[in-house]
C-alpha cells in the first residue's frame, strides 16, 4: 500500500503528506505555483492592480515615477492606510464603522486642542486623542455587544454625533492649527539620511537573525520547515528592498537647488512599526486567533469559551484609536483640523482600500497588510490624477473607474478560488 | 398664533426670539443660513449679528442653518412657514431650491430676502450681499499687488465644483490676473466641497506636476489658502509664494501676520447683517428698506432692488480692521506666537 | 412524573461510584411557543457511559446544549457535584471541566484544523502562540482517531469532508483533562473503522473515570458502550434505567411510543411514572 | 398517547400542532401574544420608536403635531422611503449599493433635462430617468455578479464615477430646474378632498372584497386560516386608518386665512403603491421567494437551480429604479437637480432606514415596509429637529443620539429572539 | 484501472434493464494541489439502488457534487442515457431530473418547511404563489416520513432539529417526478423508525424505475437495500460489484484497505483490476 501513496500523493499513514518533510527550494517553488494556482493568492492581486496602476500613471506622466512624488505618496498614503488598518479590525468580525474617519477628526481635534490650548507637549496630546479614541471606540462597542443594535447604525448615529463635536470644539467653521514641531514633521519631515541607513540596516540584521534562529529551533525540534536556501532567499530579498528604498529615499529629491529634501520621511517608519505590530497581533496572539474565529463563526467561537463580547469591544477600540492616529497624521499633513476632517468620503475610501486589499465584509478574513495595500492603491489614484490636472468631472470619473479596474483585476484572479469551491 | 415659543430652558444656544420682544404686531423674521463648513462666518459672525440687531428691534425671530444640503433648507423653510413668519431670509444653496423656497413662500404671503446670494428666478423683494465678482477681483489684485511686475507662474486651487459662488471668484480673479501678460497659469483644479484635507494632496500634485516653478498661488479662501501653504513649508518656501484667501478667519489672519499668505477679503458680517436686520425689519413692520442698487436676475428678467456692501482686502496693513470691526477677536487671532507679531503690526 | 427514584439505582446498575458527578433536575426550556423540554431530570456519572436516546426532535441536543450553557434554563435546577452552581454561558460549563461535541459541530470555517482544535485555550509561549507545539498535539490526536485521508492538519476545515469535520470536533472535546464530555450524535457521518475508534475511545474515557454521555440513534452502538441508557420522548423523560435491565426492543419502543411495558410514560403524563 | 398531545401541545399524528385548525379570536389573540414574546417582533419595535419619537418632539415643540407639519412630513420622507425600499433588495441579498443616493440624482438629472432641454413631457421624462437607473443597475449587478468584484467596491467606484457623471451633465456650479408642473406638484400639490375621499373608500373597499375572497377560499379548501372575526378587526382597523388620515389631510391646514391648503398630498399614494406593488414582488411571486433564498444561503439556492447570477443583477436594476424615482422625487421637493443631488449622508441615511425598519445587511432578512417605517424615522428627526432650531452641532449630535434611541428599542427588544438561539 | 466491464455486467448481478441511465467515465477532480477523484467511473442503473461506499474523505460526497454539476469535472465524461452532456452547474443536472440530497443538506435558514422544499420549483397561480397547495403537498410527504415532532410546516428550518432538517431535505429531493435520486448519507441523524422509514422509500423509488444512489456508512442499510456497490478508495473506485456476490467483510475490507482478494486496487494502482 505505500506505493499507492507515493503515486496518488494522497496520505495513507497519519498525515504522511504533511509539509513536514519538504526541504529543497525546488519542491517549496513548485508547492507555492501549486498554491497560486489553487487560488490562495493573498496579496497578489491587490499588488498586481497596483502595478497596472503604477505603468498607466508612469506612462502618462513623467513625474509620476520621479524621486519627489513617490516620497510624496508615501505620505499621502499614510493617514488612510492607518484608518484601513484600523477598520480591518471591525470588518474581520463581519462590523462595520462609519464613524473612523469622524473620530480620526474629533482626537486629532483633542491633540490639537491639547497643545495649542493648553500648551501640552506633542506626546502628551497624541496620548490624549488615542485615549479619546479609545474611549469613543469603547462606548460603540458596547452598544454592539451588549445591547446588540446594528454596527451600521450605532456608527452611523456616531458618525453624525462626531460630527457635531468637532463643529462644538473648533467652532463652527473654524479650525485648529498643528505647529508642534515633531507633529508637523511627521508629514513634512524626512529622517537624516545617515540615521535612515542605520535604521535599515538594523531592521535588516534583526530579520535574519529572527529567521535563523526560528529555522534552529525548528531543526532541533523536527518540525516542518522551509528549505535553508529559501530562508536566506528571504532574507536577500527584504534586505534588498529595504536597502534600495533607503537609498533612493535618501537621495536629494529636491526640485530647488537651494533646498535640500532627503531621507525617509517620518511617516514611512510609523506605518511599519504599526504594521508588524498589528501584523503580530493578528498573526500570533490568541487575542488575534480569537478575533477570526469570531468573525468566521461567533457561535462556535462562543462554544469555544471565548467572550465574544468583549471581543467586540477591544476590536471596536483598536479602530478608534487607530482612528485617531489616522487623524493626528491628517492634521499633521495638512496642518490643521477643520470641521470637515475625517468627513466626507474619508471612510467609504478606507473601507474600501481594506476590501480591495482582500478583506471581507462578511468577517473572518483579513490581514493588516491588506489594508497597507489597499490604502496605497487609492492614494496612488488621487496621486496620479491630481499630477494630470483634468477637470474636476473628468477626476470622478476616472477615480471610480480606477477603482474599479484594481479590484477587477483581484476579482478575476480569485475566481479560480470560488471555483475550487471554497 | 405665534406668541408660544417658550421652549423654556433649552439653553442660550437656542435662537428663538429674545425674552423682552413683544412682537406680536411686528410678524416673526426667518433666517435660514447655508451651511457650516464652507465658511466660519454663518454661525460664528452672521447669528450672533442677526440676533444682536434683531434682539435690539425687539423682533421675533428665528435662525437656522441647512448644513450644506438643499433639501434641508426646504425642510427648514416649510416648518418656518408652518411656525408663521412673516418674512423669510434666506441664503440659497442654489438658485433653484431657493426659488421654490420663495414661491411656496409667496404662495402663502410671505415676503422674502435673498441674503448674500441672489436667487436666479426667485422672487426675492430684496437682495442683501457683497458683491462676489467684486471678491474674486479683489482677490486677483491683491495677488498682483503681492507679485509685482515679475514673470510669474500662477496655481489656481478653486472652491467646490458644485458651487456655484467658487466659479464667480475665479472668474473674478481670472479676469484681473489673465490681463497681466507676465503671469502664466501652470495649473489649476477645483477642490470638492471646499474640503482643506483634499486640497493639501490637491495642491501638492499640481505643485510637483509644475516642478516647484510657482511664484504665487490664488486660493479660494483661507482654508484652502492654508493647505497650500502646508504644502509650501514642507518645500522650503512659506512666505516667498504669495497666497491668496477670503473670509478673514483666524487662520487667514495668522497666516498673514506670519507672512505665509498674501491677502485675504473680509466680508463685514456685522455690516452686511446689520443691512439684513433692517431691511428685514421694514418689511416685517409694513415699511420699505433702503436699497443702494439694482442687481440683474437674467433668468427670472427682473432688477432686484439691492443692498450692495464692498468687500474689503486685508493685507499685513490692515489686519488691525477685521478685529477693530469685530470681525474676529484680538484674542483669537493674537495667541501663542502671534503675540509679538500681533504687536508688531499694532494690534490690540 | 419520570421520577427516577436514585437511591435506588446502584443495587441494579453497573457500579455508581457515589454521587452523580451533574445533575439537572426538573429542567424546562421553551422557545417561544414551543415547550421543548418538560420537567426534565438527567444526572452523569463518573466512570459511566449515559447514553441519551430519543426520536428526532425529542430533545436530545436542546437538553445537551442547556447543559452546555448555551442555553439558559427557563427553570430547573443544575448542580455539579452535588452542589448548585449558577451556569451562565459555555464558560461556566467549560470552567468545570465538560467538553461538548455538538450535533452541529461549531467550526470556525474560516481557521485550520489545528487552530478550531485549541480554539479557547490556544497555548502560548510568552504572549505569542505556540504553533509547534499545538500542531504536534493535534497530529497525534487526529492520528489515534483513525483519520487518514486528511492532508495537512494546516488544511482549513471548510474544505474537509463531512466525517473528517465530525473527527476534528470529537479530537477537539478529547484533547483536553476534563470530567465529562458530552457527545451528541458523534459518530454519525463516520466511516467504519472510525466509529470503532470513537466507541472504543467513549468507553476509554469512562474507564477513566470521566462521566460520559453519548447520544446516538444506533442501538448496537448503544448497547456495546453504554452503562445506563435516558430515553427522551416528546420532551419528557421517558426512562432512565441500566443497560443491562433492557433490552433492544424494549429501548426502541420507548422512543418510538415513549413507553414499553412497565417503563416509560403513563396515558397521563401528570401521573407518569418510570 | 392522544392525551399526551392536547395536555403537551407537543404534536403526535403529523403535524396536529399545526394552526390550522386555530378558530377563535382568544386563540389567535394568545397566539400572537406568544409570538411577540418568541421574539417574532416584526416592526412593532420600529414603530415604538416611532411612538416614543413623536411623544418627544410633540412635547418638545407644539407646532410638531399640528396637521401642517405632518403633511408637510410626509412629503419630506418620500424621497428616502423609496430609496430605502430599493435598497432593501439589494440588502437582502447581503450586498450594498452605496452609489443609489448618487445614481438618484443622476437619474433625476436625465428627466430635467429630457423635459427642459428636449421638452418632453413630464412621463417621457421619468421613465428616461428610471430607464438609465435600471440601465445603472444592470452594468452594477453584472460587475458584481458575473466578475465578483465585492459589491461594496463596485457601488464605491459608481458613487464616485457618477458624481463626476452629474458635474459633467450639469456644469461646475450649475443646476437644472424642475419647474414642470406634474413633477413639482408631486411635492407641492395635494389632492382635491372629494378624490381623495373616493380613493379611500375605493382602498378599503378593494381591501375588504380581497380579505373575504381569500376567507371564503380558505374555507372551502379547509387551509388553515385566522378566525372569520380577526379578518374583520382587520378590515375595520385599515378602514380606520385610512379614512382618518384622509379626514385630517383633508382639512384645510394653512395657518393664513387667504390660503387654503388641503387634502392628501401627492407623494402619499406614490409611496403607498410601491410599497404594495414591492411586498407583493416579495412576498408573493417566485422571484421574491428566490430573493430571500439567495439572501439566506446562496449555495442552496444554486443547487435548488435558481440563477443567482439573474437574481443579484435583478435585484440590482430595481434598486437603482427605485433610487431615479427616489432622486425624481427629492428633485420635485427642492425644485431642481444640482451637482451635489443624491450626495453627501443620503445613502448613509436610506441605508440607516432599512437597518433600522428590520432589514439585516447581511442577506435574508427584510421587507419592503421596513424601508418606509425607517424613512419615516429618519424623516421625523429631521422634521422635529428642524422645529426645534437649534445650533447646528446640537442638531447633528441630537440626530445622532435619537437614531440611537430609535435603534436600540428596537435591539432591547429583539434580545429575546437571540436568547432563543435563533 | 478499476475497469469494470460494462457488458460482462448483466450476468451476475441484479437484472440490469439494458443501459445504464447516467455514466461518469474517467472523471478526475482536483481542489488546488489535492487530487480526490481519480479516474472514476460510475454508472446509475434504472431500477437499481446503487450504493456508494468509502472511508471519510474517500470522495464520495465530491463525485455527487460532480454529478449534481455543482463541481466541474477536471476531465472525464459525462453521459445520460447514454449520450453525452454538457452539464454547466445544478440547474443542467436538474433539468435532466436527478434530484440530490446533500450531506450538508443546503436548506436556507431564513426560509419555513414548505419554502424550502419548493424552493426554485414553486407551485404558482398565475404570478402570485399557490401557497395553499404547497402547504398541502409538503404536509402529505412529510407525514409519510414519520415526522412527528414538527410543530408546523410553517416553521423555520431554523429552529429544527438535526435529524428534522434532514428529513425536509429529503422529502424535497423526492417531492418531484424525478429520473435519479442521490442520497449522501440521507440516515445519518435520523432516528430508528425514520431510518426505517427512508430505506423503504429507497426501496420503493427503484422499485418505481428510478435510479437511485445511496451513500452509506451503516453495512446493514446498504445490504439491505442497494442492488450494487461502487467502493471508493481514496478517490479510485476499488470495486463496483452486485450486491449479493459481496459479503458484508468484503466490503468493509475493500473501504478500509482498498482491496480483498480478488476484488479492489491491486498493488500498483496503474494495473488494477475490479
Ligand atoms: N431555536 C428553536 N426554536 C424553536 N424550536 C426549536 C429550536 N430548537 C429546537 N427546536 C425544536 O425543539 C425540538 C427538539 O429539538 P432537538 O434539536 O433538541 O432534537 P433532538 O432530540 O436533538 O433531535 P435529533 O435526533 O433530530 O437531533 C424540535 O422539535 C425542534 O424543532
Ligand atoms: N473544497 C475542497 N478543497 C480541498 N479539499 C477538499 C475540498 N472538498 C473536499 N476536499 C477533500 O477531498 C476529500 C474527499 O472529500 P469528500 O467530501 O468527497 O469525502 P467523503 O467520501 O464524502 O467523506 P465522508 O464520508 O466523510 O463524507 C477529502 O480528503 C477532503 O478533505
Ligand atoms: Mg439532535
Ligand atoms: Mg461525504
Amino acid at each position: 500500500m505505500s506505493t499507492i501513496d507515493k503515486t496518488s500523493g494522497l496520505a495513507d499513514a497519519d498525515f504522511a503528506g504533511d509539509a513536514r518533510k519538504q526541504s529543497n527550494l525546488g519542491d517549496a517553488f513548485t508547492d507555492y505555483v501549486g498554491r497560486l494556482r489553487g487560488g490562495e493568492m493573498g496579496s497578489l492581486p491587490a499588488l498586481l492592480g497596483l502595478v497596472v496602476l503604477y505603468v498607466v500613471f508612469g506612462l502618462a506622466n513623467d513625474k509620476f515615477l520621479g524621486l519627489l512624488n513617490q516620497a510624496n505618496l508615501v505620505v499621502q498614503a499614510g493617514s488612510i492606510c492607518l484608518l484601513a488598518m484600523g477598520l480591518v479590525f471591525v470588518l474581520l468580525l463581519g462590523e462595520i464603522d462609519l464613524s473612523a474617519g469622524v473620530t480620526g477628526g474629533v482626537c486629532a481635534t483633542f491633540t490639537a486642542l491639547a497643545i495649542v490650548d493648553h500648551g501640552q507637549p506633542w506626546w502628551v496630546g497624541v496620548l490624549v486623542g488615542v485615549a479619546v479614541g479609545a474611549l469613543i471606540g469603547f462606548v460603540m462597542g458596547c452598544l454592539v455587544a451588549y445591547l446588540g443594535i446594528p454596527s451600521f447604525v450605532v456608527t452611523l448615529a456616531f458618525f453624525l454625533g462626531l460630527q457635531g463635536v468637532i463643529l462644538k470644539l473648533i467652532g463652527e467653521g473654524g479650525s485648529v492649527p498643528v505647529r508642534d514641531e515633531v507633529l508637523r514633521g511627521l508629514a513634512i519631515k524626512n529622517i537624516p539620511p545617515l540615521m535612515g541607513w542605520i535604521g535599515a540596516i538594523v531592521i535588516v540584521a534583526v530579520f535574519a537573525l529572527l529567521s535563523l534562529r526560528q529555522y534552529r529551533v525548528q531543526v532541533a525540534r523536527d518540525l516542518s520547515r522551509p528549505p535553508f536556501a529559501l530562508v536566506l532567499i528571504k532574507i536577500g530579498a527584504l534586505a534588498a528592498v529595504v536597502l534600495v528604498i533607503t537609498g533612493l529615499l535618501n537621495q536629494n529629491r529636491s526640485i530647488r537647488p537651494n533646498f535640500v529634501i532627503e531621507g525617509i520621511p517620518w511617516v514611512l517608519p510609523v506605518i511599519v512599526a504599526l504594521l508588524v505590530l498589528w501584523t503580530f497581533v493578528l498573526g500570533r496572539t490568541a487575542w488575534g486567533r480569537h478575533l477570526y474565529a469570531v468573525g468566521g463563526n461567533a457561535e462556535a467561537a462562543r462554544r469555544a469559551g471565548i467572550n465574544v463580547n468583549r471581543m467586540k469591544v477591544t476590536a471596536f477600540m483598536i479602530c478608534s484609536s487607530m482612528a485617531a492616529l489616522a487623524g493626528v497624521m491628517a492634521a499633521s499633513y495638512s496642518g490643521k483640523v477643520s470641521p470637515s476632517s475625517g468627513g466626507g468620503n474619508v471612510l467609504l475610501y478606507a473601507v474600501g482600500a481594506a476590501v480591495i486589499g482582500g478583506t471581507s465584509l462578511f468577517g473572518g478574513r483579513g490581514k493588516a497588510i491588506n489594508a497597507v495595500i489597499g490604502g496605497v492603491v487609492i492614494a496612488v489614484i488621487a496621486n496620479g490624477l491630481g499630477l494630470l490636472s483634468q477637470a474636476s468631472w473628468i477626476n470622478f470619473v476616472v477615480t471610480g473607474a480606477v477603482l474599479l479596474l484594481a479590484a477587477s483585476v483581484d476579482a478575476i484572479s480569485r475566481r479560480r478560488r470560488s471555483a475550487a469551491g471554497i | 398664533g405665534c406668541g408660544s415659543d417658550d421652549n423654556g430652558g433649552s439653553g442660550n444656544e437656542s435662537s428663538e426670539g429674545g425674552g423682552g420682544a413683544e412682537g406680536g404686531e411686528a410678524g416673526k423674521i426667518g433666517v435660514i443660513l447655508p451651511d457650516t463648513k464652507s465658511s466660519v462666518r454663518w454661525e460664528s459672525a452672521d447669528r450672533p449679528a442677526l440676533e444682536a440687531a434683531f434682539d435690539e428691534a425687539g423682533v421675533e425671530y428665528s435662525i437656522q442653518n441647512a448644513e450644506g444640503s438643499a433639501d434641508t433648507m426646504t425642510t427648514i423653510a416649510d416648518s418656518m412657514l408652518a411656525d408663521g413668519v412673516t418674512v423669510l431670509a434666506i441664503v440659497n444653496l442654489d438658485s433653484e431650491s431657493g426659488a421654490a423656497i420663495q414661491e411656496k413662500a409667496a404662495s402663502q404671503g410671505v415676503a422674502t430676502i435673498d441674503y448674500d446670494r441672489l436667487t436666479l428666478g426667485g422672487s426675492a423683494e430684496y437682495y442683501v450681499s457683497f458683491d462676489n465678482n467684486v471678491v474674486g477681483e479683489l482677490q486677483g489684485q491683491g495677488l498682483a499687488d503681492c507679485l509685482g511686475d515679475t514673470e510669474a507662474n500662477l496655481i489656481y486651487l478653486n472652491g467646490s465644483p458644485t458651487d456655484n459662488n467658487a466659479t464667480l471668484f475665479s472668474a473674478g480673479a481670472h479676469s484681473v490676473l489673465d490681463e497681466i501678460s507676465t503671469y502664466t497659469a501652470v495649473g489649476e483644479q477645483a477642490v470638492p466641497d471646499w474640503d482643506p484635507d483634499q486640497a493639501v494632496t490637491i495642491f501638492e500634485q499640481l505643485y510637483t506636476q509644475a516642478d516647484g516653478d510657482v511664484q504665487g498661488v490664488y486660493a479660494a479662501n483661507d482654508g484652502l489658502a492654508g493647505a497650500v501653504i502646508s504644502i509650501l513649508e514642507k518645500n522650503g518656501v512659506n512666505g516667498e509664494v504669495p497666497v491668496t484667501g477670503q473670509d478673514a478667519t483666524v487662520e487667514g489672519l495668522q497666516n498673514i501676520l506670519a507672512g505665509d499668505q498674501c491677502m485675504t477679503i473680509y466680508k463685514s458680517a456685522t455690516e452686511e447683517a446689520g443691512a439684513l436686520a433692517e431691511a428685514a425689519i421694514a418689511l416685517a413692520t409694513g415699511g420699505e428698506a433702503e436699497t443702494n442698487g439694482t442687481t440683474e436676475d437674467s433668468e427670472g428678467g427682473r432688477d432686484v432692488p439691492s443692498i450692495l456692501l464692498e468687500p474689503v482686502s486685508i493685507t499685513a496693513e490692515n489686519v488691525g480692521d477685521v478685529i477693530d470691526d469685530g470681525g474676529q477677536s484680538a484674542a483669537d487671532v493674537c495667541t501663542g506666537e502671534f503675540a509679538q507679531l500681533c504687536e508688531d503690526a499694532g494690534i490690540s | 412524573m419520570s421520577e427516577y427514584p436514585l437511591t435506588g439505582e446502584p443495587e441494579g446498575s453497573a457500579p455508581v461510584t457515589g454521587e452523580p458527578l451533574l445533575e439537572l433536575r426538573g429542567v424546562n426550556k421553551s422557545f417561544g411557543v414551543v415547550h421543548v423540554l418538560h420537567d426534565v431530570d438527567f444526572a452523569v456519572y463518573p466512570g459511566q457511559v449515559t447514553a441519551l436516546v430519543g426520536d428526532n426532535g425529542a430533545g436530545k441536543s436542546t437538553l445537551v446544549k442547556v447543559i452546555a450553557g448555551i442555553y439558559g434554563r427557563d427553570d430547573g435546577d443544575y448542580l455539579f457535584e452535588g452542589k448548585p452552581v449558577s451556569v451562565n454561558g459555555p464558560r461556566d460549563v467549560g470552567a468545570l471541566g465538560v467538553e461538548v461535541v455538538y450535533q452541529d459541530l461549531a467550526l470556525c470555517d474560516n481557521l485550520d484544523i489545528v487552530q478550531n482544535m485549541f480554539l479557547g485555550r490556544e497555548e502560548k509561549n510568552g504572549l505569542a502562540l505556540d504553533e509547534a507545539t499545538m500542531e504536534a498535539r493535534a497530529r497525534d490526536t487526529l492520528g489515534s482517531l483513525s483519520v487518514r485521508t486528511v492532508k495537512s492538519v494546516r488544511q482549513s476545515v471548510a474544505s474537509l469532508s463531512g466525517g473528517q469535520r465530525q473527527t476534528v470536533a470529537i479530537a477537539k472535546a478529547v484533547l483536553w483533562n476534563s470530567r465529562i464530555v458530552l457527545l451528541d450524535e458523534p459518530t454519525a457521518a463516520l466511516g467504519v473503522a472510525q466509529t470503532r475508534q470513537v466507541l472504543d475511545l467513549v468507553r476509554r474515557l469512562a474507564d477513566r473515570g470521566l462521566g460520559v454521555v453519548l447520544i446516538s440513534h444506533n442501538m448496537t452502538d448503544v448497547f456495546e458502550v453504554a452503562d445506563r441508557i435516558t430515553a427522551l420522548y416528546l420532551g419528557r423523560v421517558a426512562a432512565d434505567v441500566p443497560t443491562r435491565e433492557v433490552t433492544h426492543s424494549q429501548v426502541v419502543e420507548l422512543i418510538t411510543a415513549g413507553r414499553s411495558g412497565s417503563l416509560g410514560i403513563a396515558e397521563n403524563p401528570a401521573t407518569a411514572t418510570v
